[in-house]
């Protein structure tokens, strides 16, 4: 994906299958979105954290996907670096916070405004890491 | 350009109709078949008004197109009934007020059908949830909610 | 004689004078006072003028009566758009 | 003769929770709404659109849509004569033919995006879209304006070069977007306020919203050779439709027949014409019919939502809470022609209270947006919500509950009402009361949760109705009613004949005549429709007891003294009872040719003495402080229904009321680019609530009996969307410490007010 309405496909090709590694244990994920209302709605943000912890509860890896705050979808390594090798403690999830919404490149309109979308991604990653914290630490 | 010929079950029974490509099932319904059960409210998947059953799947019927359907089993508000009984959920709307101008009843009634079929004992966030896809702008929604709810209760005990 | 009160715009058309005393029994001969009391107000009572009388509302009644001691206020009338109960 | 007083009959059917008449119908599909009707070689007409919200029309060329194979008639401004300046009382509020002639068909200018400027009939849907595309229309864009604060600088785009605002003096030398000033005034406001140990005033705006009825606008028309016209469509009036057609034509009234299709919700929306008279013109050049119906993204560009507004409010209070002095300027957005609700806005601001001083001032406002019509309670959310939130302000500064304040403060029977007369009796007290005493109030609440209270008036009216009553051959009766049935008035309406009538509920047949069945009505809309129906309907049952017992006398050679009506049967008095047994309606029935023929009653009146409705909402929120969304928790309605004919459709306008009111307040906003052209046409982006966006609205009936009414009804259907507004704002303060003062309190707002003040770690 480039942008809105664009894809890398070109004249004749398409997408025929995609494959998802499995995660080694330990493993999880959360995806949140923000709309207006509970349902009906499209996603005014959009945030998804795939994490990994040891036994020990530091999580190892990580990636941060963010929807709705850019042209297309962003990965956002600067966020995952944020809490990889922390247990997701305040300071760590403020960090990821701040790395997520710098990341943040949103347009203003009729579903939000710029300054409302990066200060909700910064939230929505917050909460998605630790919902994929939870999960992790008891599949 | 030529149209469709498609051949599809509606309520059971065999029909065939021809189409235009860019035509709804929703429009097949209701100009070809004169099936007008099912309310056009949007045209864009956001109001639930032409909700039907699709192979047994819960669908916006503007959003199918009628050349899709070919072979498939198409279920609507006009099949609900069986001979002179209405569906216990038909039965219960009246009952209990739960509609008002009635232009979104058919959708919800086909939606609730179609929750209660997959989850016989729904809760009441169970049963918003599923039903948010259906506008009603009438009721406010607690006479529908409730409708649906007693009427899982009423069939859970046969 | 009966109290009649102008409410809102309608006594800009007779040069602010809002309250009156009239010896009207029907709002049709309350009309017709005021109508050759204050010419300018004539045309305007004939629509979209509501008439309270000793508090109850009355719209397009010309021939409801009005009592000796009533109380009468003349109001922009009252429409509204609504479901049906 | 000894007839039994109307409310004594033993009364079984009224008051109940009956099933439908119509029921069976709308639960198969079976019940026809305005795009669900056919006919023979009809064809279907399409509309195109400004796509500009200003443009000078230079030209239109129609030739090349017209010389399309397929295409049957093509209409623009000319096919419409001109109409002259004339208000003329006609659905909501005043209207001017001039303006809905220029409003159905641009003529000089387009003044709002999605206004018509040309309309095709072709044979298809296809052809006709093909069509659009081939009229060419020459535009001189011009500059536009939205906002009412925006259209009053001197110096805005100016949308009308001959309106001149009315209600003030000097009469202006020169045209403005203010088409009116009105204004009441009770004592003197600036005394009252030196009284008052606490003065509060605030600011408020409401963004516009539409009705958001689910079935869009759609009519159907066939003009014979001869001008006979007939015409369904759906419509909070068919008797005013065809009043408008006629004149919009220069048709013979009596030759254009009307019928109302089923309704798919109106809430005021549906009483002004747009595509009906455009119908009718594209049959009477095509000579066939001809089906016309809006898409959504239609009804939300081109049809009437209502009124942005900015309100400003000072209310002076006494310490003790006592409300002296009352002052509020309101601005409403009319749209693109004159006849904004601000009137009714201004004279229910106050309603709710006995406040010795007031003075409101109302500013009717056009700009380029469509036309507002009627939406529930027209004028009266706005204002109350500017109100309600400084009352809810007045009670925290003096630290008082805020019910306490509203009932030291309630109009009750004999208070003047800010508009004028005294009230008679009226429920606001017994509505507060009702909502005190509910468990609700005083439940718990967590952080970032609060509760909210607010109070609304509406008037209700009643107005010309016309509804006959006819016995059947086997004693069944058949009801037939002029008003469009929107939630339930066939049900109310059977119930009340059949107890007048002491027949089976289940016997009386309701259905809504076309305009040449039934004498003339005036729409549904003013909560009117149950109210003077049901005085109709007793009317014309009073003619059918009278004829009954007056056959009996004949029968049974007695004098009228001899004999009464009641339980549904005439008995014979006294001696006679000894020598004749009672006849019911259906034994009539069996006698009627032999008697003098058929048995009816038609009550024909101009219903007056409706009441008016007071409500008190109360709710419960939560705000998430890093997202600002909002979650309703908890909903409780209590409102003044007179008397319920039929409760559970009483409890219905209740809670559909209080979630439109939510919706109005949390998310529904017209959203305008720069470019002037509405950004959320459709119902993805214009977010009215959905099923799981509220909780269950407990509804309380309070009945304080309306003396004006032969059951005590009083209309129900407009003073549930008043006081949702100020009742969530009002929870909004209690959960965040902000008084919010902006319409909708939408997440991103939210959000910014909790940072603003420091509340979020967002």
């Amino acid at each position: 994906m480039l942008g809105p309405r664009k894809l890398a496909l070109r004249k004749g090709e398409f997408l025929v299958s995609f494959l998802l590694p499995p995660r080694p244990k330990g493993s999880s994920d959360a995806y949140l979105r923000f709309i207006p209302r509970t349902e009906m709605d499209i996603a005014v943000v959009g945030a998804g954290v795939s994490l990994t912890v040891d036994g020990a509860g530091t999580i190892t890896a990580a990636r941060v996907g963010l929807g709705a705050v850019a042209a297309r979808v962003l990965l956002v390594a600067e966020a995952a670096q944020a809490i990889i090798g922390s247990r997701l403690d305040e300071a760590a999830q403020e960090r990821l916070s701040a790395a997520a919404r710098a990341a943040c490149r949103p347009i203003d309109d009729k579903r939000g405004t710029t300054e409302f979308r990066i200060d909700v991604a910064g939230v929505l990653t917050r909460r998605a890491a630790l919902i994929a914290l939870d999960r992790a630490r008891t599949s | 350009m030529a149209k469709h010929h498609i051949e599809a079950t509606v309520n059971g029974d065999a029909v065939e109709f021809l189409c235009e490509t860019e035509e709804t099932l929703l429009d097949v319904l209701r100009d070809t078949l004169h099936l007008t059960g099912s309310k056009e409210g949007c045209a864009s998947g956001d109001c639930g008004a032409c909700s039907v059953m699709l192979n047994g799947r819960l669908v916006c019927s503007c959003l199918v197109l009628g050349c899709e359907v070919g072979g498939q089993k198409i279920e609507t508000i006009e099949g609900m009934a069986t001979g002179e009984t209405l569906h216990p959920l038909q039965q219960q709307f009246l009952k209990s007020a739960a509609l008002q101008c009635g232009i979104c009843t058919p959708g919800f009634l086909v939606a609730s059908k179609a929750l209660l079929e997959r989850m016989p004992n729904p809760t009441e966030t169970e049963v918003r949830y599923w039903l948010a896809g259906n506008l009603c702008r009438c009721t406010g929604y607690d006479k529908i909610v409730s409708a649906v709810m007693d009427t899982a209760a009423t069939m859970r005990k046969g | 004689m009966a109290r009649v009160v102008l409410v809102g715009n309608l006594a800009q058309l007779t040069g602010g004078v809002a309250e009156f005393d009239l010896s009207a029994t029907s709002v049709k001969q309350l009309f017709q006072q005021l109508g050759e009391l204050h010419p300018a107000l004539a045309r305007h009572l004939e629509d979209g003028i509501a008439v309270a009388i000793d508090g109850q509302i009355f719209q397009d009644a010309l021939l409801e009566p009005i009592g000796p001691d009533s109380e009468v206020f003349l109001l922009p009338q009252i429409a509204g758009g609504s479901t049906s109960t | 003769m000894a007839e039994t007083m109307t409310n004594g009959s033993s009364q079984t059917y009224v008051g109940t929770r009956t099933i439908r008449p119509d029921g069976a119908d709308k639960v198969t599909g079976r019940a026809r709404f305005g795009a669900d009707f056919n006919l023979p070689g009809q064809l279907i007409g399409r509309v195109l659109r400004s796509p500009h919200p200003h443009a000078r029309i230079v030209s239109i060329d129609t030739s090349k849509a017209e010389a399309l194979p397929g295409v049957k008639a093509v209409i623009t401004r000319a096919d419409f004569a001109d109409q002259s300046s004339e208000f003329i009382p006609a659905g909501e509020m005043m209207m001017n033919y001039k303006d809905v002639v220029r409003n159905v068909m641009a003529r000089e200018k387009a003044l709002y995006e999605g206004h018509a400027v040309a309309a095709v009939a072709a044979t298809s849907a296809a052809i006709a879209r093909r069509a659009l595309k081939l009229i060419e229309v020459k535009y001189e864009v011009l500059p536009h304006v939205i906002d009412v604060v925006e259209a009053m600088q001197p110096n805005a785009p100016l949308l009308h070069d001959d309106l001149f605002t009315v209600g003030v003096e000097p009469k202006p030398e020169k045209p403005s977007n203010i088409a009116k000033r009105v204004e009441i005034k009770q004592g003197d406001v600036e005394a009252g306020f030196k009284k008052a140990d606490l003065v509060i005033e605030r600011e408020f705006k409401t963004a516009p919203v539409h009705q958001g009825y689910i079935e869009p606008h759609a009519a159907l028309a066939s003009v014979s050779e001869d001008g006979s016209t007939e015409l369904w469509c759906t419509t909070q009036g068919h008797f005013i439709v065809r009043a408008h057609c006629a004149r919009l034509l220069g048709l013979d009234i009596g030759k254009v027949r009307v019928t109302a299709s089923e309704i798919g919700g109106g809430f005021g929306g549906k009483t002004v014409v747009y595509l009906e008279p455009l119908a009718i013109a594209l049959s009477k050049k095509a000579k066939r019919p001809v089906k016309m119906v809006m898409s959504r993204e239609e009804v939300f560009k081109a049809s009437g939502p209502t009124s942005g507004a900015t309100v400003r409010v000072k209310l002076g209070a006494t310490k003790d809470g006592k409300f002296v002095a009352a002052f509020a300027e309101l601005k409403y957005q009319a749209g693109a022609f004159q006849g904004s609700p601000v009137q009714p806005g201004v004279m229910c601001a106050f309603a709710p209270y006995d406040i010795e001083h007031v003075h409101v001032i109302g500013y009717d406002v056009v700009s380029n947006r469509p036309k507002v019509a009627a939406y529930r309670a027209p004028g009266a959310p706005i204002s109350e919500y500017a109100v309600e939130s400084v009352v809810d302000e007045i009670a925290k500064k003096l630290e008082l509950d805020p019910i306490d304040l509203r009932m030291q403060n309630a109009a009750h029977e004999g208070t003047k009402a800010a508009y004028g007369p005294k009230f008679g009796p009226v429920g606001l007290e017994e509505t507060l009361n009702a909502i005190k005493k509910t468990e609700h109030w005083n439940a718990p609440l967590r952080k970032w949760q609060g509760r909210g209270v607010a109070s609304g008036f509406w008037f209700n009216i009643g107005g010309e109705t016309c509804a006959s009553l006819t016995v059947n051959e086997d004693g069944t009766i058949s009801l037939m009613a002029g008003t469009p049935d929107i939630g339930g008035l066939r049900a109310s309406l059977a119930a009340v004949a059949a107890d007048e009538l002491g027949v089976p509920y289940d016997k009386v047949r309701p259905i809504i005549g076309d305009t040449g069945s039934v004498g003339f009505n005036f729409l549904t809309g003013g909560s009117r429709s149950a109210f003077s129906g049901s005085m109709a309907i007793v009317e014309a049952a009073k003619q059918i007891k009278a004829e009954l017992c007056a056959r009996a006398c004949k029968l049974w050679e007695a004098t009228p003294d001899q004999v009464e009506f009641s339980g549904g049967s005439v008995r014979p008095l006294g001696a006679l009872a000894e020598k004749v047994k009672p006849m019911s309606v259906a034994d009539f029935a069996k006698v009627a040719g032999k008697t003098g023929g058929p048995i009816g009653g038609v009550g024909r009146i101009n219903a007056q003495g409706a009441g008016p409705s007071f409500g008190t909402h109360l709710v419960d929120l939560e705000v998430d402080p890093e997202t600002g969304r909002v979650t309703v928790l908890r909903y409780t309605v209590a409102q003044d229904a007179g008397r319920a004919l039929h409760p559970a459709y009483v409890e219905g306008q209740f809670q559909g009321g209080a979630v439109q009111g939510i919706g109005w307040a949390l998310n529904e906003e017209y959203i305008y680019g720069d470019d002037g052209k509405l950004q959320n046409a459709g119902f993805l982006d214009y977010r009215m609530p959905v099923a799981s966006d509220v909780p269950m609205i407990d509804a309380i009936l309070v009945e304080v009996a309306n003396p004006k009414h032969p059951y005590g009804v009083r209309g129900v259907g407009e003073t549930p969307i008043v006081p949702p507004l100020g009742a969530i704002a009002n929870a909004m303060e209690s959960a965040t410490g902000i008084r919010f003062t902006e319409l909708p309190m939408s997440p991103p707002k939210v959000l910014k007010a909790l940072k603003d003040k420091g509340l979020s770690r967002a």
